[in-house]
């Protein structure tokens, strides 16, 4: 097709600073003169573009940097902490495991299929780009209310776009969460983690090292994608209206590019790969210099393009999927093409590192910008943003939770928290996920954690994700060490040791000093409980402005954890497997009913503190879940959380089909907070009669306390006191009420049809 | 016996299903490139799930065309057995090895659950170690899975005991149920369940072992002379 | 009231990377059809409505694909409607 | 040689169910479009060819659809070809 010949408008560097033009692409006056300052010149409009991408929130995380020093990220579990593509631990048997995740909060909510899926390709080639052959997605998402139309649609989108990327590259989903609170209405939350395998000795860092070694791109062409909104406001560009911030994910082309970078990795030729996610070719580039402590010099013409007349502007902020940057040894190029090619993956030698510590950019011979890598990336701006905790507590003035007096009340109060989307099944969402492919899913979806088979070793994996906004919005220091802890029970309530984490950080505006009072405090939160438990963060990813209309989002911390689980026989799930077991509840018997999910739906909206948290106790208790689990003594085990003690024991006979009968061991006046309380470091477990004595020994010699609350068996879920039965509804019922409550709702049309042809 | 399991670009279940096939058989199994064009000398030939080219425009429309898929088309009418599991019944399907399609789910959800199965046909040399009429539980996990054939060809498949699985709970709309079938001949079989993820009591079932051993113990009698197809 | 047929076309804005489209313009071509440049896939949507006028008729149509059938952050829409009788076949309802 | 562009529209035969545009028609109902009485869903392609003719044009794309475009077991086609030039955008390439 014959194109036009293609006028470049790109005003000078002069017209730049007179026009304050930076600011459309982001940068602040102080941070445009901090650049110049650094140039010692005038940046021209190139140079501009990359301060305004690598100085963004995203690229240089300047609002959070500061704060996140604050995380332990050592221990001798780890690998590669964070700074990389992805965090790794050692497993033992010369394995490590590669896992990280990442947010894609604002492409989902204008396109919720391509936005989600994308989510998954990025968070995807963080995983293999280290060497690691990826096995296993999760995902945390929060969406509005399911009663308003648009939400549905959301939901619907990313769940399917999940599914359509996942399962077409071969990668099981077996885990994550869903929250539904009108908090998140108009900021839906798509959290992506990615977990993978590789050989210690076969790890690959995002390193641009040893001078004169070629540089490629590899796997999809170049197009004008995603290149930031901003600079397409210009009335000067006459095709900004034909042009979409939203990419198209190609899950088969990243199947490929997946194979193939792993087969490449395998020949030892390469020396670092990179993914172009966010900010494409700008940040992967200044990136992989910058980790080398070297230079790198760019033949732009040389990327092959999707679409004729592209500036070296928009090659460098193209945000084209499924694209990575690699970094080979000299003389090897031949075997890459040759790799590459048998895949049938476009690759092109594009540039060389250097050792001048200059990121420097040609196009067509001309020198088109050249900036110091270290400018760029270890001289980007760092905020202190003001904090300011609010006066109280938000949920301090909430009226008081609405008292449980009769057993109708009782079972109306279970039937309505199970039917709560938040806690109802999962189904409708994870039967979209692949779950069993690569045959190696012990557990899949449903239980506490996950559970991988690796082929090669005995141990197995454990999964899991977990945060909990309305917590956090509490009370943010303590959400934040809950959000820790509720993953690592989740771990051992699975037979797991907790190993590490990665987190997503979800929060509103940054500028904010409430908001920055929230991010510190749950840092701080995070942190504490990373430290006492052991669990390191090895990766993560922060995500502000979730904020619509001035409101903001709940300060949402998502931690994903893998711990891993010495052999098949200590895998323990929360579904009752049998008649005759005996339940027991382990930790501090606690009825308060701070942050519970039976509060806020009282009320309308969070009420009271987090729940109580005591770390040293959260300690004790897993120490105890996992010497149990060691000792093959738990039939079944369920960690106590969202909807307490009643949505705990419901889930475990709706699990298994079983029915069970629990009898508090006093009286109880008011059934409210001994069936809803979300107390933390609590656990159910099932035993074998035979094996209670030994489980109240290991609990003693734990220093957790154990209190034997009845049996599992028959049809119905049966909790009593000594003055009588509170509540006696048949399995059957709760199952019926449980599963169906997603499904009923999305029956409700979805508004936005979406998917593939 | 020798298999192969085909590798087409964007295949994801090759190498579980290499992995069930010597779990179940203990013989080796070669992963096969699509561009590959003999097939000598393998005894039984493996189409594994996936998304083959992305399953852009239609499941396995693409495929078809490999240079693989001549050797597929002779082996079958040598006699030789060829399974398709999943994006491989779509493949065989698009190759026209096999009658009908495998459209769109009629909820249009991709679906990955155990299902419940019955074995209608269990006179084929992949179904003849399960007894006729007999329920098992092997999972799906597709979202274009559902067989539609024009009526005459639904009535001859029934008529010359054809269908080998049907599902118990119609899980995607598929006409008269059907989860799998057999060629004219017998020796091809396209199934939409994947028995290769059940074979293990941790998978929660391993009612598809018994496809794999079928075909072994099938192939053992012809060996010695003892069988004939069609 | 009369009876409209529309028929809706809806693509990728132009900018937008079409995976469909790339992967079958290079299936065409190892088919020997190698004259072929570009393929983009779109969805084409065949549908009756209710409306005094072609005007009215119109205006619903426009606006099912602002609500409904088209997402204007990626995709755009190009739509014709006629009077059901003169209707060409396409993928008309059975 | 010139450069053709060929639409091609791929449609479900009328007797299979087409559970997309049922979905979609559920829907445009619930936004209050109750006149809409039946939808289907089908596939439109744009793509471009060299040839002298524009019978040669139509040959090559009548051609793609039987080998690729369109499965014959579920599917109907048609398309229309003209001179690149007059060709109205849609999906058009860059
Ligand atoms: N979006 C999702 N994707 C996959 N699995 C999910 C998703 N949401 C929930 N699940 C699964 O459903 C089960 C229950 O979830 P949840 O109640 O959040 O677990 P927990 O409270 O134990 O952390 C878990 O096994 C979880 O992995
Ligand atoms: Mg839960």
């Amino acid at each position: 097709m014959a194109e036009a010949q293609v006028t470049v408008w790109e005003p000078s560097a002069e017209k730049i600073r007179d026009e304050r033009i930076y600011r459309e692409m982001g940068l602040t006056d102080e941070e445009y003169e901090r650049a110049v300052q650094l140039l010692g010149r005038l940046p021209n409009y190139v140079e501009t573009g990359l301060f305004s991408v690598l100085w963004s929130e995203h690229c240089s995380y300047k609002s959070s940097r500061l704060h996140l020093r604050r995380f332990p990220t050592e221990g001798p579990q780890v690998l590669q902490g964070p700074g990389e593509n992805a965090g790794i631990v050692d497993i033992g048997d010369g394995l490590g495991v590669a896992f990280k995740m990442e947010s894609h909060n604002h492409p989902s909510a204008v396109e919720p299929y391509q936005g989600a899926a994308t989510g998954v390709g990025g968070i995807l080639r963080d995983i293999f780009t280290m060497g690691a052959r990826p096995v296993a997605f999760l995902d945390s998402l929060r969406f509005g209310d399911l009663a308003d139309p648009r939400t549905r649609w959301l939901f619907a989108g990313v769940v399917s776009g999940i599914g359509g990327y996942g399962n077409c590259v071969g990668i099981p989903t077996v885990g994550g969460e869903v929250v539904f609170d009108p908090a998140y209405q108009h900021n839906p939350l798509v959290n992506a983690m990615c977990v993978g395998i590789v050989r210690k000795d076969r790890i690959v860092r995002g390193t641009a090292s040893g001078v004169g070694n070629p540089v490629f791109v590899v796997g999809a062409k170049t197009g004008r994608d995603g290149i930031h909104g901003a600079t397409f406001a210009s009335a000067e560009d006459p095709n900004a209206k034909e042009r979409s911030a939203v990419q198209v994910g190609d899950p088969f082309l990243g199947k490929l590019l997946m194979e193939a970078t792993l087969e490449l990795i395998q020949t030892g030729a390469v020396v670092g790969v990179q993914d172009m996610g966010a900010a494409g070719l700008t940040s992967s580039s200044a990136e992989m210099a910058s980790r080398a402590g070297g230079g790198m010099e760019l033949w732009l013409d040389r990327v092959p393009v999707r679409e004729t007349g592209m500036t070296p502007y928009e090659i460098m902020l193209s945000e084209s999927q499924e694209r990575m940057l690699v970094v080979m040894e000299r003389d090897k190029a031949e075997l890459a093409f040759e790799i590459l090619h048998r895949w049938g993956l476009d690759a092109a030698e594009i540039g060389r590192v250097t050792d001048d510590g200059m990121l420097r950019l040609w196009f067509h011979g001309e020198k088109v910008a050249e900036v110091p890598v270290r400018v760029l990336v270890d001289e980007a701006p760092l905020y202190d943003r003001p904090a300011a905790a609010p006066a109280t507590l938000p949920g301090a003035d909430a009226p008081a939770p609405t008292p449980l007096t009769d057993a109708q009340q009782a079972a109306q109060a279970l039937r309505r928290v199970l039917d709560h989307p938040s806690v109802a099944s999962k189904r409708w969402v994870w039967r979209q996920y692949d779950t069993t492919v690569r045959v190696s899913t012990v557990v899949g979806p449903g239980s506490d954690a996950a559970v991988l088979r690796l082929p090669e070793t005995r141990r197995l994996l454990a999964l899991t994700t977990d945060g909990n906004g309305r917590y956090v919005y509490l009370n943010p220091r303590r959400g934040g060490q809950i959000a820790v802890a509720e993953a690592a029970r989740n771990i051992a309530c699975s037979g797991g040791r907790p190993l590490a984490i990665t987190d997503c950080l979800n929060f509103g505006n940054p500028e904010k000093p409430e908001v920055m009072h929230q991010f510190i405090e749950a840092v701080e939160g995070l942190a504490d409980a990373c430290r006492a438990l052991g669990t390191p963060v090895v990766s993560g990813n922060v995500s502000f402005y979730n904020e619509t209309g001035g409101q903001d989002i709940y300060p949402t911390p998502i931690v994903g954890m893998v711990g891993v689980i010495d052999e098949l026989e200590q895998v323990v799930t929360s579904a009752l497997p049998e008649d005759g077991l005996t339940l027991i509840h382990l930790g501090e018997p606690d009825f308060a009913l701070d942050g519970s999910l039976y509060w806020q739906l009282g009320v309308g909206r969070p009420a009271g503190d987090a729940p109580r948290l005591d770390l040293e106790a959260e300690r004790r208790l897993q120490m105890l879940l996992l010497a149990l689990a060691k000792r093959r003594l738990l039939r079944a085990a369920h960690d106590i959380s969202e909807g307490g003690l009643a949505v705990a024991i419901a889930e475990m006979c709706i699990a298994g089909g079983v029915g069970a009968r629990l009898r508090w061991p006093e009286p109880v006046a008011d059934a409210a907070g001994w069936l809803f309380s979300e107390a933390q470091s609590r656990a159910l477990v099932a035993v074998a009669d035979a094996d209670v004595p030994q489980v109240l020994d290991a609990a003693r010699a734990h220093g957790v306390p154990a209190l034997v609350l009845g049996a599992s068996g028959g049809e119905e879920l049966v909790l009593a006191d000594p003055a009588g039965t509170w509540l006696a509804l048949p399995v059957a019922e709760l199952r019926e009420v449980y599963e169906s409550a997603i499904p009923v709702r999305m029956d409700a049309p979805v508004v936005r049809e979406r998917g593939s042809v | 016996m020798r298999w192969a399991v085909i590798v087409f670009p964007g295949s994801n279940c090759d190498e579980d299903a290499r992995w069930a096939i010597e779990r179940a058989t203990g013989d080796a199994v070669d992963l096969v490139w699509h561009t590959q064009a003999s097939l000598d000398g393998y005894d039984a030939i493996v189409l594994p799930g996936g998304f083959s080219y992305g399953d852009y425009l239609r499941s396995g429309a693409i495929a078809r065309f490999s240079p693989v898929m001549q050797a597929v088309r002779r082996a079958a009418e040598a006699g030789r057995l060829v399974l398709g599991i999943c994006n491989g019944f779509q493949i065989l399907t698009e190759a026209g090895l096999l009658p009908g399609a495998l459209v769109r789910n009629d909820h249009l959800q991709f679906r990955c659950e155990l299902c419940e199965l019955e074995v209608v046909s269990a006179d084929s040399p992949f179904t003849a170690g399960y007894q006729p009429g007999e329920r098992i539980r092997i999972p799906i996990a597709h979202g274009e899975g559902r067989y539609i054939a024009d009526p005459s060809t639904l009535d001859a498949l029934e008529r010359k005991g054809r269908v080998a699985f049907r599902y118990r709970d119609n899980v995607n709309g598929s006409l008269r149920g059907i989860a799998g079938i057999l060629g004219h001949r017998g020796n091809v079989l396209g199934m939409m369940p994947h028995p290769e993820r059940a074979v293990a009591e941790w998978m929660g079932s391993v009612d598809g072992l018994r496809v794999f051993t079928s075909m072994r113990v099938w192939h053992e009698a012809r060996a010695k002379g003892g069988v004939e197809v069609g | 009231m009369s009876v409209w047929q529309a028929e809706v076309r809806v693509w990728l804005k132009p900018s937008v990377f079409d995976p469909q489209g790339a992967a079958v313009q290079q299936a065409l071509r190892s088919l020997g059809h190698d004259g072929v440049e570009e393929v983009r896939i779109g969805k084409s949507m065949v549908l009756t409505v209710r409306a005094e006028t072609a005007a009215e008729a119109e205006d619903q149509v426009r606006a099912m694909c602002e609500e409904l059938l088209c997402n204007p952050v990626m995709e755009t829409y190009t739509f014709t409607v006629r009077p059901l009788e003169e209707a060409s076949v396409g993928g008309r309802a059975r």
